[in-house]
């Protein structure tokens, strides 16, 4: 156990802090509500160049084979500076589903498309939660696969040129790859609250070639669960850097903003909010670092330790943002003032794969069976 | 001490119910459903204010002689409730709740025979100029001034989160009139026309995509003298008259109980892990300590509105239905949030929209994260919650 | 609606508080731990004297049969008081029981002798929750009933001279009266936190005679239900007045105390805490109204009602006395400050009869069947 | 940055684990569970605090030449974890973790000689003399004086919340040395033997019964002059040592950790509507919200224990583990509390009774309220949960 960055990881950070120094703020942001798909494909590039989306790949298939922790120190400064480029998306979840589903050449291939930034690929996986929907199933035709059905958020899916799609077939779980824009599949886009983009997919008689098909049963099951729990840890990494700026931009607000004759961070109820931040924000970190520590480990420990930091995490997310709100008063609920927009980001943060309530279910299951 | 409901006041209750029921317009309540925004529609409202002014409902609370209804506070509790609960447009409560009480209170006969009218048919609409930019929970510091010249105030300074500014007609202001006096005495209220030369309205993006709360600036603004409120330097008086005549609406129990029902309903609609999440024993627990919680509100609003007698003053039970009413409006909006999951984290823009066609997205689920998010607006608008927790604390327990 | 009292009401409130005043404080309660069985007979027969035990027995059973709105008066004086005295079993859950369950003369026996204070009858109904133990059957012999098995935490069974016994009886429920000290009934006594007495109850061959059994069937869970509810509605009234007590001392204590030269009242995170009381308490006193609106009528208006209550005024009680002990420092958590007693009765009173946990729960059963 | 557990850690907390199951006398851990008090019996504190001495690990943290044991301090960690969950009695923390460090420290080598030997081995129980009755959280209005009369120093005045102090020997006592000067130089540190005439000890009945808080009263106490440590004056910088010494101790880790599995337990032996609570979603939801909190809190004092950097003062980090430690401490009995429902009730005295024969009161039941009650003083002891925040706004973020 070693707190200390290694001389790669300070080089990750760095980069990253540049970049989000470079590349982040309120300007930008309103910018970015233009971009058709929320991706600014400058950023995009740059990002790829700079080898983030190569980071956690393999290195026998292009990528730089760095472990987690070093993905969530890059997902840290990505937070801080409220980046949502569909990089978790891409070269974290697919790449990890990638990496385990595909085999040899055609394994290299994709890794390789991903590690250079030449492609996207969203998953679909959530269904819709009303009644009069329906979710995916597949069945195997002549020359292939007929897809029927329906996903609901998407996350990333409006810039993805793939999709990783879950469904049923033959009475078990099946993952495939497919071009977003094969015929029978409708791609009804919209933005979220943090800028980014998702879709709703709908699936009717899509068709999808043999090899499409990359993995099935209890495998397809596990290595979406993997993928997902290293995608987790990124949000909550991501969700940690936002916390500490939020807590650094709060306390210069109460530092700065005059009520009743002195700054208002002099009054105790003041003060005492800004500390619950803190003390949430460091609670989180260290909610992260427990997943690290089992990320890679026994498939029902590493479940356990992140479905408890999505649930520190994102409580945490809640003290720091809403207390944030609250200690700016009026411009706290403006678009004007960045705070505002580290509380949208938190709270997708904190919902995505999975929030404080399911996490929490999970981990009661858990208790109940162990 | 008798708590048992009076037969009367429920037979009101009916009477209300299937009155509103007859001349609230559907598109009306339809739209009001599927609000984005925090306020009610303004084109709607105008057009309610008028259908309850033909029916003489709008302005309940004021005296007889002035349009009021005559009904008792309780009776004035149940139209509201039924009102929210029909998915009417709520009260422009500036001019309703505000406004009108001031000037026939101490505003002049002139005064009350041009505005008073205009108030109850919602054809004038007014906004509120309280809050500056320094000084926000902290009102003493105001210091947009108004100069006496003749018969004419000249205006400069500027005003913010003045809610609506922008669709308003008029504007209830504090200014001050005396720079050298007290603080205390030094405060006017003007009443002026947000047409005049002079002024200049910004609207302010909100976290929700609403641009509603505005800042309006003043440069040398002209108002009539006539347009002064009561007597110069009383504004603090009038205002302090404002907040101890409207005791019970920052309770926001009405809004609550909407919202309430509309949490059930949500509760019916999404379906988690197979089965409707009601039945999902966490989420519906939440759901249960919530409305105990709102039913206790509620008495507590009944309980400000008799004018129980206690070993305190009322103020304090009025700050405690704020302290209450604001921290259950973020609890219930969470919970709806947190009902729709993933789901809850679209943007829907700032556009209500039409009806929906997509079963993924039913019309329940527009405008409720939109609602939560402005909602965190609750505690600190009308005097931020650490001010009414300190005054709770003076108030009621000397402090 | 109306919120005045009434003559009759403000003179059960003015002779409570005189007793009140008499007869409790610190010495007295420490005193009462030496008591055997919990009760001071002393004060048992004054109270009797008030006519507190005829309040809400009906007129026509020798009773004052005054409406439940005056007992919550009383009963919040007595809260205020910290009085122990096993009322509630007696003039409330027993007198309705008999009531309901009785008719003719043994009913105006029954009724008269609670109303004169001559008896004391505690409920014997919950059934310890561990394995190895087993809840009480009774099953029927030539000259009535023999019961066996065990109760947990009887309230005031030690000072009871009769029990109200529920039982399982071929498949279905019943309600019998039987004397405590009858062969073959063990009572365990012990003292709750709060210096009131409770006792297990093990039946070995218990022997009932016929007349023992007072109700069976749905009419012994009606009967039951409604007498629990109107005892809830009586412990969270006492909450109700314990918590607007604890609050006045709470705030007279952080008017006298001084630390870094001024009365801690003075600092904002101590008026918050204390805001957050009176909010509380008032919260819990609304609560207890929505009860009192329906305790008489429609059966499952009546038990939700009064559940919100228990819900409402257990967390409000929380509130007060955490709260409390915390703006009093190191002398909140001695037996010499006031201020500890009444944290102790406020956690009784929020666990008599189903504590805020099993009040939720029961609510949101309610939500999803509704 | 590497997060995984080294292998020679996981081997050396299976070494200790053994070893402790060796050494540890059942009748102690039978005691120790079913204590009713917060603190371990003295008794069994003394007999296994000479057994770990034989052992050499009675004092891991001090130096290898005072008795210490060379460990890292994760190691130091996995020992004293081990310790709690093999329910041992927990450190005599005012010997072993104040009194020892600031004699090593500043001490003389006199002192060093009389008085480490009995902490090590538990023969000389030590107490702590901080608070007064008008200096709780403000200790800089302490009033306690000590005159110096040649080679004595002549001790007057009162000290309180001095827990053990009926039953220890020694008290380290902070004392006014200097009426004039400054507050903070004019506090001295005493070694003050409890058996001295003109001390007093009055013991305070707690909310849980116990009495090991005490208050002590000093009449004209004569203190020999070698009993002063290090300088005159410098009391608040060996106070001050001690806080940053003791960084992670408030964390109360392993007390919350040993909770943790109790509570465990109880939703396991309780049972609730036919079946065990541990299946009742509402309950197993609120323990694993909990459980989570917990692991995050250890991983806290793990990253304050190896001292990573980050962009504010480690005392910062240390007060996080103090709030979230005291908090969690409440949070996890209340849920004991919340398991037992009406049964959580019972008061069983101040001592500690026999092993249960009556399956309605299991063993487990036993001290889980009377550790609820007087947890209720986490957020006070050791630094008000006002003052912590106070400090951390202070330290951590400059407000």
């Amino acid at each position: 156990m070693d707190f200390e960055l290694s001389e790669m990881q300070q080089m990750v950070v760095d980069s990253a802090e540049r970049l989000v120094t470079a590349e982040t703020g309120l300007d930008q942001w309103h910018a970015r509500r233009k971009l058709t798909d929320g991706v600014d494909p400058k950023l995009w590039v740059k990002m790829a160049e700079l080898g983030w989306m190569a980071l956690v790949i393999p290195e026998d298939a292009g990528g730089l084979g760095c472990p987690m922790e070093d993905l969530a120190l890059l997902m840290i400064e990505l937070g801080r500076g409220l980046v949502t480029e569909p990089l978790i998306s891409t070269s974290v979840l697919a790449a990890h589903v990638l990496d385990r589903a595909l085999v040899s050449e055609r394994r290299a291939h994709w890794l390789g498309r991903i590690a250079t930034g030449e492609v996207r690929i969203a998953l679909a996986h959530e269904e819709p939660h009303t009644n009069g929907t329906i979710g995916v199933s597949a069945r195997r035709i002549e020359d292939g696969y007929m897809l029927d059905g329906q996903k609901a958020v998407a996350f990333d899916a409006p810039s993805a040129g793939y999709l990783l799609v879950t469904s049923e077939l033959e009475g078990t779980s099946a993952l495939f790859l497919v071009a977003r824009e094969s015929t029978g599949i409708a791609t009804n886009s919209y933005a979220l609250i943090d800028g980014s983009r998702a879709a709703d997919l709908t699936f009717a008689s899509a068709h999808v070639p043999s090899d499409g098909l990359i993995a099935s049963g209890a495998a397809a099951d596990r290595i979406l669960n993997e993928a997902l729990d290293r995608a987790r840890v990124a949000l909550i990494a991501q969700a940690v850097g936002a916390m500490e700026v939020a807590l650094r931009i709060t306390a210069g607000y109460a530092k700065e903003r005059q009520q009743f004759g002195q700054p208002i961070g002099k009054f105790q109820a003041v003060q005492h909010m800004a500390a619950d931040m803190f003390v949430a924000a460091y609670q989180a970190r260290s909610a992260l670092y427990a997943a690290l520590r089992d990320i890679d480990g026994d498939a029902s420990k590493r479940a356990r330790s992140v479905a408890m930091a999505k649930v520190v995490a994102g409580m945490a997310g809640q003290t720091v943002s809403r207390n944030g709100v609250q200690i700016h008063g009026g411009y706290g609920v403006t678009d004007e003032y960045v705070i505002s927009h580290y509380y949208r980001r938190l709270l997708v943060l904190e919902k995505q794969y999975g929030g404080i309530d399911l996490n929490a279910a999970k981990l009661a299951l858990c208790e109940a069976e162990a | 001490m008798n708590l048992r409901f009076d037969e009367r006041d429920e037979a009101f209750r009916q009477m209300v119910r299937s009155r509103i029921a007859q001349i609230l317009p559907w598109d009306i309540s339809d739209r009001h459903r599927r609000l984005l925004a925090n306020t009610s529609h303004l084109h709607d409202q105008r057009r309610w204010f008028a259908i309850l002014d033909a029916e003489g409902w709008s302005v309940p609370a004021w005296p007889v002689e002035h349009g009021g209804t005559g009904w008792t506070a309780l009776q004035r509790f149940i139209f509201e409730d039924e009102m929210y609960a029909a998915d009417a447009p709520e009260f422009h409560w500036i001019g309703s709740h505000m406004v009108g009480p001031v000037l026939y209170t101490f505003g002049s006969k002139a005064q009350c025979d041009r505005f008073l009218q205009p108030i109850r048919d919602g054809r004038e609409i007014w906004a509120q100029g309280f809050s500056e930019p320094n000084a926000g929970s902290d009102l003493a510091s105001l210091r947009t001034q108004a100069r006496r010249e003749d018969d004419v105030y000249i205006v400069n300074g500027s005003k913010i989160w003045t809610s609506g500014a922008f669709e308003a007609d008029w504007l209830f202001c504090l200014v001050k009139t005396d720079t050298q006096g007290k603080p205390q005495r030094s405060v006017s209220c003007l009443l002026i026309d947000l047409r005049s030369p002079g002024i200049t309205i910004r609207q302010i993006r909100q976290i929700n995509n609403e641009a509603h709360l505005c800042e309006v600036f003043f440069d040398d603004v002209r108002v009539p003298a006539e347009n002064l409120v009561g007597e110069e330097g009383l504004g603090w008086t009038y205002a302090k008259f404002l907040l101890d005549h409207e005791r019970t609406t920052s309770s926001f129990i009405f809004w609550i109980k909407r919202e309430l029902t509309r949490t059930r309903e949500l509760g019916r609609t999404v379906v988690r892990n197979g089965r409707q999440l009601i039945h999902d024993p966490i989420w519906s627990g939440r759901l249960a300590v919530l409305a105990a919680e709102i039913e206790a509100h509620e008495w507590s609003v009944l309980r400000v509105l008799s004018e129980e007698s206690s070993g305190f003053p009322i103020t304090a039970a009025a700050s405690v239905l704020k302290v209450k009413g604001s921290e259950i409006q973020q609890s219930i909006t969470a919970l709806q949030v947190d009902a729709l999951g993933e789901q809850s984290l679209r943007d829907y823009g700032a556009e209500s929209l039409d009806a929906s066609t997509d079963p993924i997205w039913p019309d329940l689920y527009q405008g409720r994260t939109s609602r939560a998010l402005i909602t965190r607006a609750a505690t600190i608008f009308g005097g931020a919650q650490q001010i009414q927790k300190n005054l709770l604390a003076k108030l009621a327990l000397g402090l």
